[in-house]
Parts: structure tokens; sequence; C-alpha cells
């Protein structure tokens, strides 16, 4: 550990992008504007790897806010996800040079691009948890910005703006998290709450409470149920943007909050009954609906959900390193899966439906390859990437409990399923569409070749034990999260459960690889219906909350007017009452004189009677 | 002080003539009334040892004051009390409860009035005795002068609202005649009010 | 140089209104000076207690001083006025003599920040009055009348019991004097606190505003003229908060103890309130006027907790939505110049057209909902600190209008600047424009990400604040 | 004691007179009878407590009911010429 000013360069290079492209992007012009972007990317991550490789760093600016310090940490950790948000990012960006070619606000793209990956940094980088959220809402922001792309059109500002404000819910938990935080800490740096968490003299339950409300931030922002509805409307940005921010990257930031607060969490079985509980939800949810879409990238989104399921399961059962191990492995063969759907709507011209797909492999070869290959991960067969992360949160379940196992495996059966149903109907059968397929630039073939590799290659670092005794990220990154004892399994018992899945998951393949070509039975047809609409989870929210909640405003803004009338309305009853008084005002002088009479009365009465 | 025959003679003489200034409908009439009251209430001063304030009771106020008020009433040959329209009908409802309970409420704080055992003798409220009160700087000399001057200003007050026009002409200063104005527009003013009393 | 900071505007101002062909620059010229002074006099400031204090007898058989002088938090908002006017008059595209109305303005609000006499604190307070009384009877809308009604109602209303309350605070604590240090010394207590609060907080819960004393302000907004000089000037006396915090508070604090239940609510739920009615809003001044309403609600929110977060929040919001509040009036005032018209409904899409202005309302709007970074955040961070060991549920309240700010605001935004664009072009920012562009996004940012640069004065106000409750903290 | 009454009933006609008369002139003539009822009590009091002073107000009281009736029927008088009558209910311009 070091300090550095280094470690804060590290977020500047991308956001020096954003100001740059921001400011003179139309200047720099098309591709010049991509490589600075990527470049400056590739910057961060080299920096990045230097510092990691040097035992990472620390950077701190103290009282930033009263006793709050603006710190920066780079462990373990938050290497590992440097290394992803930077890796996988600077190959997206190469590849949107590509993608984004020929579009107007081809530099804007670029610095909304760069903005992200430096919010990003901020927020995986961050040590107080300020500083986190600062990243956090810019994540949200350059998502919001970026969703909305094209905001010429309404549905893309719709959907931008559903994305942003229901985020905001998860953005209110981690708030009211800090707020809670510091009422029982008096800090909010993530170091310092570790080792007061450690030393204990608190009120458990009130710590339940923090960890819900930072649980709640990340379900918003990793789109767990039930504030998923606004991942799927997220693709209507350009497909980068869904490759880099709605897959690989931000989605995992509710994980990686989590993992970070582990110390928290290890020991509270409510908290993590739930986490876990929330996971599975999301991992079904996220899976049925992928297997009744027809666009091609909201296939690939529903996708994303059931695998960010996964991780949250992961979290739950307290195999934290097993949770960014997925992510990493997810970061590749999921950005490769939605990069080749881009590659695929590259050559189509636009098109995202995959009923006007299919025959895909005969036309662009490559791509073909590249899908293959990410299907395979996500469908987890042997031994690609997705396979041993995969498994490591199966065996994880079965300690947790035999009957989460079986539940994950179901899981992870359609897990296999909706890969291969997207394989097939993309790539297999007739073209059915009328375009002239074209195989994309090697610009964006390139990246998909290194994205590819880690989608085979990046999951033999994280073997099980049986096989690999001491695999290499699990100390790496206990070092960072933490030392949680727990039994590791039988070597037989582990034997059999990795068989198992694997076995399962290649006859799911199989079957899924046949189903998927025939003609679809009618209550498949009648599921998929019903599954397009996600099950009509925005219809019951549209109805429940959302009008509710502009009915509200309209009264409430009446209400207002009404108030402003009541103020109002107490001068005119002055005035009122000075009317009422000024009709005593008769002019006649017998009326003035009765009055003066009556008064005279009035006031000997009670001088003599008092 | 013992309530005799006259005593009761003279409170039904002044009711009776109180009655009869505020209920009858000719104004002649009532003002004879009024005289007759003031009258009986200089009897009731003498009685009370009070008689050089009777004296000018009879003087100023029955043989002045009100035959001032008969010159008037003959001036303007207003004697009908019912002139006009009424416009506030229910008011003598309410004058005649508010008399009421005015009487009421006086009567019940004068009867509770407990006077001093051993008041000294008045000495007839002769002018001997009124006299050095009035002129004793120590006592109401101050007060007299301030009312001559009131009496005065009255007088000139009277004056000039009854004949505003002639006043403001005889004022207006010779070193500034007027010019710009008609040969005597008051005067035609005064005509027009003339024929206003004619018709 | 505090006087000459405090009286120049006005002079400039009567000058330039006696003298309109002076013209713009002469008030750029001077709002430009007040700027410098503003920022030497922060850049001299030790960092503890009063700086710059002075005093001279003004009726001292009643004990009434001249006394002026900055601590943190008067020297935070001693530069926001003074930026935004500049700001202002750099951008609003208004006739000279609003220019000097402006200006006279800046002067009162000025005395109001400086002032260490509780009677110049309250003849500022009202005088400050008479220029935006005057900026909507001259240059108003068609219902102006109604608004002018409104606003003086509430105004003079509310301050006629807080100045009954100015002398029960001297007479019955047994001050010496009005000057401040004097009235410190002899706080009211009793039952007599509790009603001499009130009559402050009536005053200044106008100021505020405070739920359910805002009533006042859309119409005040809705009317004022669309090039938003005026409705920037009127964010700018929203100095409740800070009266609330430099007088109210220090001078009763039994007083306030009484009341805080009640106004830590009214805070929280007006905070929410107005953030979700202004999704209903119907003009963008309306919603800017809500949004106002409800940023404030969580500056009070925090002030109220008593403790130095909340305060530090509390007072770095004030001056922060100062700055933004202000510069989004104005910007709301550039859309005008280009639409013609405020209302938030028809679709509008003139991002194709000014890609620039696009930005800047982006970056406005960023900051005004919070977005960390900007500069809304770090006070409604700190507020949030403070007010969670107060009351947690009602911190929950005020803060689902973080949530509610995300709607309303993103809402408004898109039908003006996103979807489909409308026919005729309109002309982006020109280079005056781009000025004011520049110079408010830096501000916003430096806000945002250094806000030590003004926390670490306003925390020894913070801390004395809560030490008056036994807060250790 | 009994013209301690007297005064009393006396000034309470006076009053119901005031109230009801509708000539300023009658009007006037109620007025004096309360006058007159206030300065009988004065000399009741006069009597009762033995003290002349009583009878020296009630002297400047006939002497400012003098003056008061001058410029009463002055400005009767007045009214009557431009006007043209003297009854009260249509003087109603002494109102705002």
């Amino acid at each position: 550990m070091q300090e550095t000013f280094l470690l804060p360069l590290i977020i500047a290079l991308p956001l020096l992008g954003f100001v740059l492209l921001g400011l003179f992007g139309k200047r720099i012009g098309e591709p010049a504007a991509g490589w600075l972007a990527s470049l400056l990317v590739l910057g961060s991550f080299l920096l990045g790897l230097v510092l990691l490789l040097q035992g990472g760093a620390r950077w701190a600016l103290p009282d930033w806010l009263p006793g709050i310090p603006f710190s920066l940490n780079l462990d373990n950790l938050s290497g590992v996800m440097l290394m992803v948000v930077t890796g996988v990012g600077f190959l997206i960006h190469v590849w949107a040079i590509g993608y984004m070619h020929g579009d107007p606000g081809y530099s804007r793209f670029f610095s909304y691009f760069n903005l992200f990956i430096a919010a990003m940094l901020v927020l995986i980088l961050g040590d107080s948890l300020p500083v986190v959220f600062i990243g956090w809402e810019g994540v949200g922001l350059a998502s919001y910005l970026l969703i909305g792309f094209w905001y010429h059109e309404r549905i893309n500002v719709d959907s931008a703006r559903k994305a942003f404000i229901v985020n905001r819910i998860g953005d209110l938990g981690f708030l009211l998290a800090m707020g809670l935080l510091w009422s029982m800490f008096g800090t909010l740096s993530i170091s310092e709450l570790a080792e007061k968490v450690e030393a204990g003299g608190y009120s458990f339950t009130t710590l339940t409470l923090a960890g819900f409300f930072l649980l709640v931030g990340a379900m918003g922002k990793s789109a767990q149920v039930p504030l998923m509805v606004w991942l799927p409307d997220a693709m209507a940005g350009p497909t980068p943007v869904s490759a880099l921010i709605h897959a690989a990257t931000m989605v995992t930031a509710g994980v990686y909050l989590l993992v970070r607060h582990a110390f928290m969490l290890h020991d509270d079985a409510y908290l993590s009954g739930l986490i876990v509980f929330i996971g599975l939800l999301t991992a079904f949810y996220g899976a049925l609906c992928s297997l009744g879409q027809w666009d091609i990238k909201r296939i690939v989104a529903y996708t994303t959900l059931s695998q960010l399921g996964f991780m949250f399961v992961a979290v739950g059962v307290g195999a934290y390193w097993v949770a960014i191990f997925h992510i990493v492995t997810h970061a590749f063969f999921k950005a490769l899966m939605f990069m080749t759907s881009g590659s695929v709507i590259h050559a189509l011209g636009g098109e995202q439906d995959v009923r006007k797909m299919g025959g895909m492999r005969k036309y662009l070869p490559a791509t073909h390859l590249h899908g293959l290959i990410a299907a395979f991960a996500s469908g987890g067969l042997v031994p690609l990437a997705g396979f041993w992360s995969k498994d490591a949160i199966l065996a994880y379940s079965f300690e947790y409990g035999p009957w989460l196992w079986f539940l994950m495996l179901l899981a992870s059966v359609l897990a296999a399923l909706y890969s291969i149903r997207w394989y097939v109907l993309v790539f297999w059968g007739e073209y059915r569409g009328k375009e002239h397929p074209h195989e994309s630039p090697a610009v964006m073939l390139w990246p998909n070749h290194i994205l590819m590799g880690g989608a085979i290659g990046v999951g033999f670092m994280g073997l099980p034990y049986v096989i690999d005794y001491k695999n290499f990220i699990e100390p790496f990154l206990t070092k960072a999260i933490g030392e949680f004892p727990h039994e590791k399994l039988p070597v037989l018992t582990e034997w059999v459960l990795i068989l198992t899945s694997a076995v399962v998951a290649i006859a799911a393949l199989w079957w899924g690889f046949r189903f998927f070509q025939q003609r679809m039975p009618a209550w498949y047809k009648r599921f998929q219906a019903a599954a397009l609409q996600g099950f009509y989870v925005d219809a019951l929210y549209n109805a429940l909350l959302v009008n509710p909640a502009k009915g509200l405003a309209e009264l409430l803004f009446g209400g207002d007017k009404g108030l402003l009338a009541g103020f109002a309305g107490l001068g005119s009853l002055m005035g009122g009452l000075g009317s009422l008084l000024a009709r005593l005002e008769t002019g006649a002088l017998r009326f003035y004189l009765a009055g003066l009479v009556l008064a005279l009365v009035i006031l000997v009465g009670w001088g003599v009677l008092r | 002080m013992s309530i005799g025959f006259w005593e009761v003679l003279a409170l039904l003489v002044l009711v009776g003539t109180g009655l009869a200034v505020v209920r009858l409908q000719n104004a002649v009439h009532a003002a004879l009334a009024l005289i007759a009251n003031f009258l009986v209430v200089a009897g009731v001063y003498v009685a009370l040892e009070a008689r050089f304030v009777a004296m000018i009771q009879i003087i100023v106020y029955a043989g002045a004051i009100v035959v001032l008020f008969l010159f008037v009433i003959m001036l303007l040959s207003a004697a009908s009390a019912n002139v006009g329209q009424d416009l506030l009908p229910r008011l003598s409802w309410v004058a005649a409860l508010g008399a009421l309970g005015l009487a009421c409420v006086l009567t019940y704080a004068v009867t509770r009035f407990q006077p001093p055992v051993d008041a000294p003798a008045l000495g007839g409220g002769l002018p001997q005795a009124l006299g050095p009160l009035l002129y004793d700087p120590e006592k109401w000399l101050y007060a007299l002068l301030v009312v001559g001057f009131l009496l005065l200003v009255a007088t000139v007050a009277a004056v000039v609202l009854i004949e505003p026009e002639r006043i403001v002409a005889a004022t207006s200063h010779p070193a500034h005649p007027r010019q710009d104005q008609k040969p005597s527009p008051s005067a035609g003013q005064q005509k027009d009010e003339k024929a206003v009393v004619k018709r | 140089m505090i006087h000459v900071g405090l009286w120049l505007p006005l002079l400039a101002g009567l000058l330039l209104f006696m003298v309109p062909s002076l013209g713009r620059t002469f008030a750029i010229l001077s709002a430009a000076v007040s700027l410098a002074i503003a920022v030497v006099l922060f850049a001299g400031y030790g960092g503890q207690g009063v700086a710059y204090a002075s005093q001279t007898p003004f009726l001292p058989e009643v004990g009434v001083y001249y006394a002026v002088g900055l601590d943190g938090a008067g020297l935070l908002l001693w530069i926001a006025v003074s930026l935004v006017v500049l700001l202002g008059v750099w951008v609003a595209d208004v006739p000279v003599r609003f220019l000097a109305l402006a200006l006279m303005m800046q002067t009162g609000l000025l005395g109001i920040f400086a002032a260490q006499d509780l009677v110049f604190f309250y003849a500022f307070f009202e005088a400050t009055l008479i220029p935006a009384l005057l900026m909507l009877w001259f240059y108003g809308g068609g219902d102006r009348l109604r608004a002018i009604y409104i606003f003086a109602l509430f105004t003079l209303v509310g301050s006629l019991p807080m100045l009954a309350s100015i002398f029960a605070v001297r007479y019955l604590g047994g001050a010496e004097s009005f000057l401040y240090t004097d009235l410190v010394a002899h706080p009211l207590t009793g039952q007599a606190a509790a009603l001499a609060f009130l009559g402050f907080l009536v005053a200044l819960a106008v100021k505020t505003p405070l739920f359910p004393l805002h009533a006042w302000l859309p119409s005040f907004h809705q009317q004022n003229h669309p090039s938003g000089l005026a409705d920037a000037m009127g964010t700018l006396y929203k100095v409740g908060v800070f009266a609330l915090f430099k007088w109210a508070i220090p001078l009763m604090p039994e007083g306030f103890k009484e009341w805080q239940g009640l106004l830590l609510f009214l805070a929280a739920f007006g905070a929410l309130y107005a953030a979700w009615l202004a999704f209903s809003a119907p003009d963008w001044k309306t919603l800017l006027a809500y949004a106002g309403v409800s940023h404030m609600g969580v500056a009070a929110l925090g002030l109220f907790s008593g403790n130095m977060e909340g305060t530090v929040g509390a007072l770095y919001l004030l001056g922060a939505s100062m700055v933004y509040g202000s510069a989004m009036f104005l910007f709301v005032g550039l859309v005008y110049k280009r639409t013609g018209s405020l209302d938030v409904l028809p679709v509008r899409g003139l991002a194709k057209h000014t890609p620039a202005l696009y930005v800047l309302g982006m970056f406005l709007l960023m900051a005004m909902i919070g977005l960390p970074g900007l500069s809304g955040f770090p006070g409604e961070l700190m507020v949030l600190l403070g007010a969670y060991q107060v009351s947690p549920w009602l911190t929950f309240l005020a803060f689902l209008a973080v949530i509610a700010a995300a709607a309303y605001a993103l809402t408004a935004f898109q039908k003006l600047f996103q979807e489909t664009p409308q026919a005729q072009a309109v002309p982006d920012m020109d280079s005056r424009e781009w000025g004011f562009a520049a110079v408010t996004v830096g501000v916003l940012l430096l806000m945002g990400l250094y806000p030590k640069l003004f926390t670490a004065y306003l925390e020894p106000l913070g801390k004395a604040l809560a030490a008056l409750f036994g807060g250790a903290s | 004691m009994i013209w301690l009454v007297a005064s009393a009933l006396l000034f309470s006609i006076g009053a119901y007179g005031a109230l009801t008369r509708r000539t300023a002139i009658l009007m006037f003539l109620s007025i004096e009878l309360m006058l007159n009822a206030a300065a009988l009590s004065l000399i009741s009091f006069s009597k009762l407590t033995g003290s002349l002073d009583a009878q020296v107000v009630v002297l400047f009281i006939i002497a400012i009911a003098a003056a008061e009736v001058a410029v009463g029927l002055g400005l009767i008088v007045a009214i009557f010429r431009r006007r043209e009558t003297t009854s009260v209910d249509e003087l109603r311009q002494l109102r705002g």
C-alpha cells in the first residue's frame, strides 16, 4: 500500500477524455475521437495494473467534508474490478469505434463513454462511502445519458428516465445507509467501518438495518427483483452501452458494493437469507423472461438479469470471492454475447428482431464463432469460463442447503436454455430477413476475439479446490474481502456436484439446441406471450405506483393552490369583517344615537352591577 | 328628606311634562311642555337649597333658551313633528327598550348612593355662597373665564352659520378685490338661497 | 473594505437608476468589483469567528449600533450573492433600470449576512423587499398585482411578529444593546422564548420558505420578468435558514427546543410535498419554485436537527442552492428568449439546434437534483447525516424527495430538449451566454468537488450551534 | 333621593325622545331635557353631600347649554336653508 497521486490519475484520464471530447469533440473528428477515448481507458488500465502489481495504493484528501475524507483505495478487490472495467471497457470502446461509425453523435458518444468509465472507477476505488456514492450516481448519470443517446425518439428518453428514477430508489437506500452508519459509527470510510464492526459494541439489529439499506441500493443498481424493470428498457441505448454498462460493469456495481461490505453481511443470517431469496427470484425471473423475448438485445438483457441473480445468491451464501469471480467471467462472456448481437445488428443494418434473423453462421463465420463461445460460456459448458464460476456458486449453495443447490441447478438449466435459444435463433435455420448481411470490420472483430479468449480462459483462475488445490483468485480476493471460515465440501461431494452440473448443462444445451429449431408447441407459445411482457410487472407497477403517484401530484398541486387561496381567504376574512362593520355606518343620525344609548346602558350597567 | 305630597306631585309633573316633550306631535306644544318642566325643576332647585341656580334656570333656560327654540320653530314653520319619511321605523322599539334599560340602570345606580349622614348646610345656595367659589382662582375662576369665552365664540359662530355669505364678502380684503368674478356672485347665490326658501 | 463591499452596489444601483445611459457595462462593472471584494474578503478570512467586525454607535441611547462583520456562513452567502448578481446582470436581457434594482437589492442581501446588530439586520431584511417589489411592479407579468399583493401580504404580515420579538428578545433577555454579542450573552428563556421564537419563525418561515408558508412563492415566480433575473434575486432572498441559524436559534435556544419537533416535521414534509407536486407544475418557473421549496425544506431539516452536520449541511445547501437555483432561473430565461414560452408541456426538442444550451441545462438540472460531484450534494449529504441522528423517519420522508426530484426534473427537461425536435431552428448560445455557462459550471463543480473550501469555515459554526444543545459533535 | 330617581327618569325620557324624534329641533329639545336631568342630579348630589361646587358646575352647564343651543339652532337654520328640511333621517351625508 502506497500513498500516491497516481491513483486519482487513473480516474482523471477518462475524465479528461470526457472533457476534451465534450468540448472539442466535433473538431477532433470521427475515428480520432474514438481512439482517443479508447487509449485513455487503456492508459487507466495500464496504470491500474502497475499499481496493483505494486500491491495496491491509497490516496486521501482529509476533511473533504467535516469528518469525511475523500479517500481512494486500490486493493485486490477493487483492483480486480478495475481490471475488468478498464480492460473490458477498453475492448468495448474499440469495438464501438466500428459500431458507432457514421453516427452524428459520434464524439458525444465517446465523451459519455469516458464519463462512464471515470464514474465507474470512482465507484470502485472510493473508500469513503460518499465518494463511492459520487461514482454510484455518476454511472447512473452516464447510463441515463447513454440510454437516451438517440434522444430524438421518445421511447429512448423515456427508458433513460425510467432507468434513472428507478435507480434513485436504490440511491435513497444508499443515502439512508450512510445516515445510519454515520449515526452508529461516526465514520463513513469503508476500511474504518470494517474495523469498528469487528470491534463490536453496537446494536446488531441496527447493523442489519444498515445492511438492508445498502442492499436496497445494490438492488437498484443491479436490477434485482423488484427494482429490475429498468434494465430491459435500458436496451434502447446503443449496443456498446448495453455491453459495457448494462452487462459487464455498472449492473455488477451492486454486487461489488455488497462484497465490499461483506464484514457487515457475513454473520447476519437474516440479511443473507434475504439476499439469497432476491437473487433466486431474479435468476428465475430473468431466465424465464429471456425465453420469451424476440428482440435480440432484450433476450440478452434478461439473461443478464438472471446472471446477476446468480451473483446475489453467491453473496447471500457467503461466497464473496465467487461473486466477484462470476462478475469477471460474466463480464467476458456477456460482453461477448452483446457484441456478437451488436455485430449481427450491425450486419443487418439495425434489425433487432430475431424472427428476421437466422442462418447467420453462413454469412458471418467469425461472429458465429463468437456467438457459439458466448452461448456455451453463458450456458455453462465445461470448461468455459461460465462453467467454473457457476459451479463455484452451486458448490457454495450446496453448503448453504441442498434445496438451494437444486433450485440453482434448475436456474442454470434455464440459463443453458436461454443461451442456446439465442444462439439457435440467430445463427441456425434459414435467414428470414431481406438485408444483405456483411461481416464486421476488423476493429469490431478483434475485440471480440480477445473477449472470446477471455470467455474461454478466465475460468481457469478459479478452479475448484479438488482440481487446483490453491487456485489464483480466491486467496487474492479474500485478502481484501476478509477471511470468513467455511467448511470445505468433501472431495467426493465436490466431484459429484461438478459432474452433475457439467452433465446437466450439456444435456440442457443439447435439448435446447434441438427444441428451438422445431416449431414451438402451444404451451410454449402461451408461456412466451406472458414472458414477452415480463410477466406484466411493468403494467402492475404503472397501475399500482406510477399512476397513483402522478395523480397524487396533480391532487397536491390543486391542493397547494387551495392553500394559497386559504391564506388569501384569511386576508379577505378581515376584509369581510371590515365591510360588515362598514355597513353599520348608515349615515342615519338616530341610528348612531341608538348605538350611543345602548353603549351607555351597557357601560353604566356594567359599572354599577360590577 | 321625607317624601311628602309635594315631592310626589313634582315628580309626577316632571315625568308627565317630560313625556309630553318627547311625545307631543306639535313642536310648539312640546316646547311649552319643556318650559313647564324647567319651571318645575326650578322649583325643585329651590327646595334643594339652590336658589341662585333656580333663578338662572328660570331666566336662562325657561326664559331664553326655550324661547329661542320657539322662535326657530316658528321661523322655520316646523311645528309638525311628522316631517319626511321615517327611515328607521323599528328604531322606536329600540328606543323604548333602551330608555327603559337606561331608566332601570340609572335608578338602580342612584338608589345605591349612600349620602353622608351629616351633610353641611348649603346656605340656601344664595349668590353670596356661590360667588366666592365662582371667582376664587383656587376654585372655578378659570373655568368661568373659559366658559365666558366659549359663549362669545358660540355667539360669533351662530352669526357666521346663519349669514355666511355676507360675512365672507365683508372680510374679503379691500386691497385685493376679486376681479375675476362677476359682480356680486354671493348676492346671486343669496338670491338662489332665498328662492329656495320661498319655494 | 467590508463597508465598500456592502454599500457599493446600492450607490451604483442608485446612480444607474438615475442615469440609465450608463448601461449594462456599468452594472457588470459594479457587480464584478463586488465579487472581487467578496473574494478578497474570503481570502483574508482567518477561519475563526467574526472577521472584519466594525461597530459605530447609531442610536446608542436605545442600543442600536451600525455593526457589520462576517463569519464563515456570512462569507459563503456573501460570495454566492455577489456571484449570482454578477451572473444575472451579465446574462439577463432586461432594461437597465432593472439591473439597477438588482444592484440595490444586492446591498440589502449583503447587509442581511453581514449585520451584527439585530435592528440593522431587520432593517436590511425589510429594505431588501423594496427592490424585489419594485422589480415585480415594474417588470412583472399580467397578473402581477395579485402576486404583489400576496408577496407583500406574506412578507409584511410575517415581519411584524418578528419586530415584536426583536424587542422582546432585547428587553426580556436583559441585553444592553441590540448587538449580536450582547444578545447572545443574554438568551431568552422559558415561555417568553417560545413565543418570541414563534415571532421570528413566522417571518423567517416565509422567507425560508417553509411549508405551509411557501404559498406565496409560485405566484411570485410566475409573475416575475421572464428573463429570470428577478427570480434569481428572489432566490437569493430566501435567507430564512440563515437568519434562523444566525439569530433566532442562538438568541432563543429554549424557544427553538419548544418548537423543534414540529419544525422538523414541517421541513421534512415540505421537502417531499413540494418535490412531489412539482411534477404537476405547468410551467418552468412554477416547477423551479417548488423545487426551491423542496430544497429549502431539506436545508431547514438539517438546521433544525441542531447538530454540527445538519447545520453545516443546511448552510452549504443554502449557498449552493442560491447558485444553482438562481442559475436555473437565468437559464430558463435563456430558454424563454428562444421559445417565447415557459410552459413545460409542449415537446420542443431544443437539443438538436442548441446542443450547448442542452448540456448547460443538463448540468444545472443535475446540480439541482443533487447529483454527487455537483454543488447540491455535499449539503444534502451533511443534512442527511445530521438529520438521521435526530429522526430517521423524517429523514426518510424528506429524502423521498430525491426520487421525486429526478421524476419532475427529468420529465420537464425531456419535453424541453429531447424527443422530436421542432421545425424552426433557434440560435445556440452566444458568447455572452457562454461566459455565463462557463462560470456557472465551474462554480457548481468547485462546490461539488471541493466543498472543504467552505465547509472548513462552516464547521466551527456548526459545532457552536450544536454546543447550545449540549451536542458534543 | 327621590330627585335622583326623577333625574334618572327624565334622562331616560330624553334619550327616548332623542331616538324617536325625527325633526332636528325636537331631537334637540329632548337633548335639552337630558341635559337638564343631569343638572337636576347634580343639584341633588349637592344637597345630599353638602357641597356647593356642584351648583357651580350646574351654572356652567346652563351656560354651555345656552352656547350649544345658539350654535345648534344656527346649524339647524343653516341646514334648513340648504335642504329645506329639518328631518334628520334625510341627512345622510355623514357616511363614508
